[in-house]
């Protein structure tokens, strides 16, 4: 076991190299610069030059690869060109937002999705079973923003539930926080919730057809005892696949959903960042993310060996 | 004659198809006595396996399966009962070993869990107890160091361990009959040989009844005392199992025994096979279900249904041509 | 015995239990087919589909306005029998661009899925051919994968600047990955298979290995996928034009209507509502039709 | 055209607005100077505020308030950013400068007590208040105000073009001066109300930069001390309790009249959350999260009114040019094709594309706010909306249907001007392509000489006309025109300001005949806030230091 997280962690370096290039050449493509962002729209042009020649932005891009994927590997992401500020405290300060936004939406999706999924597999083909099947298809039919877009005028403007927007930490409060996130993170769990409710239900009808589960019935295990431990666990380990891609999904999806209900997230950070060209803000992030999508499919890939020992890590 | 478990009395049960409801087994009768091996036989899709699940009510009675008829437990008709009550029947008083071990096994629990799982369900014992009593019931069914095996998967097991590990769950509750679906198929001769002891051997060992489902004429004669034939859903012969080899009375009955690989003989000769096959269950021929297949089939076999007629005490036909003939002569 | 008539053997043997096959895949196409149209899901989502088509084949006819007409006067004004949808924040009509709109939807989504599908397919295909490109290729497929989708379209539309064309090959890129993932796994399966080791034996060409047994073989899964990257495509072309990353300001697409109705949820619900169901209901059908196709083609999953 | 019941009130209502204490003295006349050619004039609505300071009840005012803001700086050194809201969060609140402007864009003293030019404006002497303190306690001395404005006029290219080679320097603690290479008559302007403001902060400060030389600390001398700002989500501010009020010249009452006069920092903590999304502040000020919101549009505007219990306030923030490529590369540089392109243009339409009825017209470069440079010089050019005329000018030029490259940035619907302006240039016959692009993309591709013909801009108001910078040879449009140059020299080099009002005039006549761009109109932007909030100062921006919200 541990030999072979040592080595999937080594392997995670190829991919992260070739993230850090392709990231690194997509951010330095783009047309445009930062030196407007840390001017002002109304900057003279005198002063725009003479930043941008500071800033050493007129180096050879390799060179300036070079330079920061050295600092990387000695764990400095850099500073931020804009601001100044370390990227890893930027990154810092707005990865737990997103990370609670996305937990609370897995959480909220979980729990809807697990039980319409088995219920949908138990009453195939009836009533329940469509209805289940119809709110999947709107999940993944329906955009994330706009959703959440709907979800604000009815639950914000109209009944005046939750706040409209903004973000509450944990230290504003337990309550403040859940509120902060509650649309958001349904908006962006929805469609996560309709693709585990549809693997549920899919993976929960291959078992339920399965001869260990007539075997079970045949021993007298009750019904829920049958759905929920010995179906359930079964058909957990490609529901596990779903949730790790939703777990991924969620955190890159965010970029939308933090923008429409001002979430200081690493979505709303990224798109921000885009706008002002901070390179190294845009880096760190992409190498964050896919350092935490690597990560997450690690997890995903030990957690099938605990739920199913025909499945051995190695 | 000791003490009837079960009774099936004119037992049907029919699934419901985007077709309309189709009948897998049709008035089916017989009993099981305390203590003995009854052997149920015939072609895959005769509703062998429909019987004995419709025994322990497996199939969903709410979307796919109507019954008809009774089935008496001890003198209970257990069709009648609520259907939760049921979950206290199987397991305790009927328990059932499948087919494919492999399949049949919850691949992500340990063979431990599985069996205790059993015992708990209706034994109120603590873990600690219920696993002394998995051990004891892995000892039994021969399972050598159970004390390791209740911690493992069965995918670690042997083909033949786990048809053992099925029996040790079926049998954890000591339940008054145990019905194996064709409990060897799936494995070696040797290992065959094995199991069909242990179940014997059980048999005798715990005083139960036991049905034994198979396609084997060969088990059937080692093992059982009393035999049924079934054809498409229906009890075409039952009979003591030397009549059913020595003095087979339904034309099935006898290609069956027919088609048997025999060691002595002439190896050249082909071996006989009954011709065609099983029709599905939507075109069930209106007269005798056979008659198709059959070589001494006449007009009326086409159809009129024949009943199930005792020629004997002990012996039971369905069958115009033998009734008729006072016995076909079976060349 | 000399290698060519072993090969013509072989072949012959071959194509008579390929007649056999096809029959039978004929008969279990009937069969699923039949399904497919019994499946009142599908038939909706083919139904919508067909719909959508129409509309953005007929849209001169359909719509009342030329969408690029602007009347800045009467700007942001609720739907009337002039508007039926209202006019956007210059006044042009909104009926008449989201009617537009579904030929740029279609017309992405359509491109993307295609684009996607063909190079992801001959990338899965090499890959899993050769193991030195099957290790570039699939490198560079997990880090733009672990990328996510919907980053990388941001930061690929911010170097290429907003156009039709360049939401095109953002998503595009964005969607190969996964399409090269399905080709390449399912021609593992295929290359794993008797006949093919055995053409392999006679020293049949590679590339006609692969071209002509392997490829057809992965077809359906690539199709199936094919059908949820046209889908999940027009989201993410609304959202990136949502975000003001996706189509030019001139062109009318779902998601640039939806831009103008983000800053004018209050007072021009219309800008929302009609480009929003629009999209929902186009993609519920893609995805409704792409659940029958996967039942038709590949039926493993069921 | 539109005719709206016109409340014009702009310039009137800003020096009312501020003046604490007074009723609004509607009865004061038109701007002084130049008459606006406007045609059509948004319904701006600047209130007044006529709370009296005594009567504000200090123990029962609300601790917080709550202000979205649409904008984050990359930084707050307003030295060297000229992001709006850097200078509308932090001016007059944390940083104040030597000279401020008033309710009638005047310059008037803030940190100093008083101020001299010489005759040949060239020398300033300031004269410091003594006993202000900064936020870090200690008291500010002429060292201070040179490290700051020194510093300033390092960052800001246009004062140091300007002042040439002088610089500030220390005459005793209390009093400093500059000597300017040449007349700097717009020095003081500049340093009241450019859009990078000439704040002061100590010396220790001004030395203490980060790598890329922009200050760590942000200490002024306001009524409010910076306290956090927390990237991405807010800035708090907090009431300084040791900051030294001053009273307006001549007076001794708690008033203010514009950015200038006595401030009470009333609430105790100013919160200011960084809310991108239009909709979301209006839903925010809705539900009461948000006390007050900036960056309110026309359309929103009207929604927020609609509310009950809250209000709207609305002005004018700058103009929008539509800036040519005047080099060799573009067809622009053919005078005939600016002036085909300026006869068709619909400044109404242009306008409210773009900022709905948040718009006036006007041919004067300058805004209202800045009453004293308001001309309506070239106004004949303006808005004539003329086909004929422009296919005339076409003919001249000997167009041929070459392609008209517009490029425009999608910030705050700039995009739709220039699909309306192509739509409009396709009337006359012209071949049009429009290419949008984000702000930063914008402002670099500006600078490439092949790919505009014209672009799309916006100048936020500025104190003095020659901090237009299209007027520069360097700047993006490239006005390389030997009268041109000579009549912005002319403008440079007065000493009075009437000699300077005379050349600006002159420079304005000129500016609508060559046509470095064409000044499409002014567009407003919109303030909502609750019924419940009192003492907010209006005027290029909304300030806070007497705001409150009474419990």
């Amino acid at each position: 076991m541990k030999k072979y997280i040592i080595k999937r962690i080594l392997a995670v370096i190829p991919i992260l190299l070739v993230v850090s290039v392709v990231i690194f050449s997509l951010v330095h493509l783009t047309p445009g610069d930062p030196a407007v962002a840390i001017l002002g729209s109304d900057a003279t042009q005198e002063d725009i030059l003479a930043l941008r020649e500071a800033m050493g932005l007129n180096d050879p891009i390799p060179v300036q690869y070079v330079n920061w994927i050295v600092d990387v590997f000695h764990g400095d992401l850099g500073n931020s060109v804009v601001s100044n500020a370390p990227v890893a405290s930027v990154l810092k300060g707005h990865f737990l937002p997103t990370i609670n936004l996305a937990a609370f939406a897995m959480i909220i999706s979980l729990f809807v999705s697990l039980p319409l999924g088995m219920v949908a597999a138990r009453k195939r083909g009836k009533l329940t079973d469509q209805i289940v099947s119809v709110i999947a298809l709107c999940g993944i039919s329906v955009p994330s923003f706009l959703l959440g877009l709907g979800l604000m005028m009815l639950f914000s403007v109209k009944f005046r539930i939750f706040p409209v927007s903004g973000y509450a930490p944990w230290s504003a409060g337990a309550i403040e926080h859940i509120r902060s996130l509650t649309l958001p993170a349904i908006a962006l769990g929805f469609m996560y919730a309709a693709l585990m409710m549809r693997m549920t239900r899919a993976s929960m009808l291959e078992v339920l057809g399965s001869d260990y589960i007539k075997m079970a019935k045949a021993k007298g295990v009750k019904e829920g005892a049958l759905i929920g431990i010995h179906a359930f666990k079964n058909a957990l380990v490609s529901i596990l696949t779903v949730i790790g891609q939703s777990i991924i999904g969620a955190l890159s999806g965010a970029a939308v959903v933090e923008t429409v209900f001002g979430i200081p997230g690493l979505g709303s950070l990224i798109v921000s960042s885009i706008g002002r060209r901070d390179y190294e803000v845009i880096q760190g992030i992409v190498l964050l993310i896919a350092f935490i999508n690597v990560f997450i499919n690690l997890i995903t890939d030990i957690a099938y060996s605990f739920v199913d020992p025909r499945i051995r890590v190695q | 004659m000791s003490e009837k478990i079960i009774e099936l009395q004119n037992l049907s049960t029919s699934f419901r198809t985007e077709r309309g409801l189709l009948k897998a087994i049709d008035g089916v009768s017989f009993d099981v006595h305390k203590g003995e091996i009854l052997g149920v036989v015939g072609e895959s899709g005769c509703g062998k396996s429909v019987t004995s699940q419709t025994i322990l009510r497996l199939y969903d009675e709410k979307y796919t399966a109507v019954y008809e008829g009774k089935v008496l437990l001890e003198g209970e008709d257990i069709l009648q009962i609520p259907y939760k009550k049921m979950q206290d029947i199987r397991g305790r008083r009927i328990s059932m070993v499948f087919q494919d071990a492999l399949s049949s096994l919850n691949p992500v629990f340990t063979v431990g869990y599985q069996i205790r799982e059993a015992i708990r369900i209706h034994q109120k014992v603590s873990k600690k107890q219920a696993n002394k009593m998995a051990i004891e019931m892995l000892s039994l069914v021969g399972i050598p160091a159970p004390e390791r095996r209740v911690k493992q998967y069965p995918h670690e097991l042997s083909g033949g361990m786990r048809q053992r590990v099925m029996i040790a769950i079926s049998l954890a509750c000591k339940p008054r009959l145990l019905i194996a679906d064709e409990p060897t198929t799936a494995l070696d001769v040797t290992i065959q040989a094995q199991i069909m002891d242990l179940i014997v051997q059980l048999n005798q060992q715990l005083d139960m009844g036991v049905i034994l489902i198979t396609h084997d004429l060969g088990v059937v004669a080692e093992t059982c005392s009393r035999v049924v034939v079934m054809y498409l859903g229906q009890i075409v012969e039952e009979a003591n199992v030397e009549d059913i080899f020595d003095n087979p009375k339904h034309p099935y009955t006898l290609g069956l025994i027919q088609s048997i690989p025999r060691l002595e003989g002439d190896r050249n000769k082909e071996l006989y096979t009954i011709k065609g096959t099983v029709p599905l269950l939507s075109q069930i021929p209106t007269g005798c279900r056979f008659a198709k297949r059959c070589p001494y089939a006449k007009e009326r076999c086409n159809t009129q249904m024949p009943d199930l007629i005792p020629v004997s005490e002990t012996q039971k036909v369905r069958c115009f041509r033998y009734l008729e003939g006072g016995g076909i002569r079976y060349a | 015995m000399d290698t060519k008539n072993n090969l013509d053997n072989f072949l012959e043997n071959r194509s008579e239990l390929s007649s056999i096959r096809k029959k039978l895949q004929k008969e279990q196409r009937q069969i699923r087919i039949n399904a497919f149209l019994k499946n009142k899901l599908s038939v909706i989502g083919l139904v919508i589909v067909v719909i959508m088509i129409l509309i953005a084949i007929l849209a001169p006819m359909i719509a009342t306005i030329n969408p690029a007409d602007m009347d800045v006067a009467n700007r942001l004004k609720p739907p009337s029998t002039k508007h039926w949808f209202g006019t956007d924040d210059i006044g042009r009509d909104v009926y008449s661009r989201v009617i537009y709109g579904t030929r740029v939807s279609l017309f992405v989504g359509f491109s993307v899925s295609l684009i996607s599908g063909v190079l992801g397919m001959i990338i899965g295909i090499y890959s899993s051919y050769n193991k030195i490109l099957d290790n570039i290729f699939m490198r560079i497929c997990d880090g733009l994968k672990s990328i996510t989708s919907t980053l990388l379209a941001i930061c690929l539309m911010a170097v290429l600047g907003a156009s039709i064309k360049n939401v095109i090959i953002s998503l595009a890129l964005v969607n190969i990955p996964n399409i090269a993932r399905v080709a390449r796994s399912s021609a593992f399966v295929v290359r794993e298979q008797t006949y093919i080791e055995a053409m392999h034996a006679i020293g049949a060409k590679p590339s006609r290995i692969l071209w002509i047994h392997i490829a057809p073989n992965t077809l359906s899964p690539v199709i199936v996928q094919m059908t949820f990257v046209f889908a999940s495509s027009i989201i993410t072309e609304a959202a990136l034009s949502f975000l003001g990353a996706g189509v030019p300001a001139g062109v009318p697409s779902w998601g640039s209507i939806l831009n103008i109705g983000r800053s004018h949820i209050y007072n021009a619900w219309w800008l929302i509502i009609y480009p929003g169901l629009f999209t929902a209901i186009s993609v519920l059908g893609l995805n409704l039709l792409g659940d029958g196709i996967r039942d038709l083609l590949d039926p493993l999953t069921n | 055209m539109k005719k709206r019941t016109a409340k014009w009130l702009t310039t009137i209502l800003l020096s009312a607005t501020m003046i604490l204490g007074l009723t609004a003295c509607n009865s004061k006349s038109e701007p002084t100077t130049g008459e606006t050619t406007a045609e059509s004039k948004a319904e701006y609505n600047l209130p007044s505020n006529e709370t009296e300071a005594a009567a504000v009840d200090k123990a029962n005012v609300k601790e917080i308030m709550n202000i979205a803001v649409s904008q984050e700086g990359a930084n707050y050194d307003v030295h060297k950013t000229t992001t709006l809201v850097a200078r509308q969060l932090f001016s007059g609140t944390v940083w104040e400068k030597l000279v401020t402007l008033n309710g009638n864009a005047e310059v008037v003293p803030e940190l100093c007590s008083s101020w001299e030019m010489s005759e040949d404006a060239t020398t300033f002497t300031f004269n410091l208040r003594e006993g202000v303190l900064f936020h870090d306690g200690t008291e500010l001395k002429a060292d201070d105000v040179v490290a700051s404005m020194n510093r300033w006029i390092e960052a800001f290219s246009t004062a140091k073009d300007l002042v040439g080679n002088g610089r500030f320097e220390k005459v005793d603690d209390y009093t400093v001066k500059i000597v300017c290479d040449s007349a700097a008559l717009t020095l003081v302007d500049m340093m009241a109300g450019a859009a990078q403001p000439a704040i002061v902060t100590t010396k220790s400060i001004c030395e203490n930069e980060d790598e890329n030389g922009y200050l760590k600390e942000y200490i002024g001398t306001g009524p409010y001390k910076f306290v956090e700002w927390v990237q991405g989500q807010y800035i708090t501010f907090e009431k300084f309790d040791d900051y030294v009020p001053y009273y307006l010249e001549g007076t001794t009452e708690e008033i203010m009249d514009g950015w200038a006069g006595y401030k009470h920092a009333y609430t105790k903590q100013l919160k200011f959350w960084y809310v991108p999304e239009a909709a979301t502040r209006v839903a925010g000020l809705q539900t009461g999260q948000y006390d007050v919101i900036l960056s309110l549009d026309s359309e929103n505007s009207k929604i927020v009114e609609g509310s009950t219990g809250l209000e709207v306030a609305s002005e004018q923030a700058g103009t929008i040019a539509l800036v040519f490529n005047k080099s060799e590369e573009s067809i622009a540089q053919d005078i005939n094709i600016r002036h085909a392109v300026n006869a068709v243009a619909n400044s109404d339409d242009l306008m409210m594309s773009a900022f709905g009825d948040y718009y006036d017209l006007g041919s004067c470069y300058m805004d209202e706010s800045n009453a004293f440079w308001l001309t309506d010089a070239g106004s004949e050019y303006y808005n004539i909306k003329d086909e004929a005329k422009a296919k005339e000018y076409l003919e001249t030029a000997g167009y041929n249907g070459e392609t008209f490259k517009i490029l425009a940035p999608t910030l705050n619907h700039y995009d739709n001007i220039a699909l309306v302006l192509k739509a409009e240039l396709e009337a006359i016959g012209m071949t049009v392509e429009v290419e949008t692009v984000d702000w930063a993309t914008f402002t670099t591709l500006r600078e490439d000489k092949t790919v505009f013909d014209l672009y799309i801009t916006s100048f936020a108001s500025v104190p003095v006309p020659s901090l237009k910078a299209y007027y520069g040879p360097e700047y993006p449009g490239w006005t390389v025109d030997d009268t041109m140059a000579e009549k912005l020299a002319a403008f440079n080099q007065s000493t009075t300001k009437e000699q300077a009002y005379e050349a600006w005039v002159a420079l304005q006549q000129y500016s609508w005949e060559y046509l470095p761009c064409i000044n499409a109109g002014h567009y407003g932007t919109g303030y909502g806030y609750s019924e419940a909030v009192s003492g907010l100062s209006f005027g290029n921006g909304v300030y806070f230091w007497d705001a409150y919200i009474p419990q």
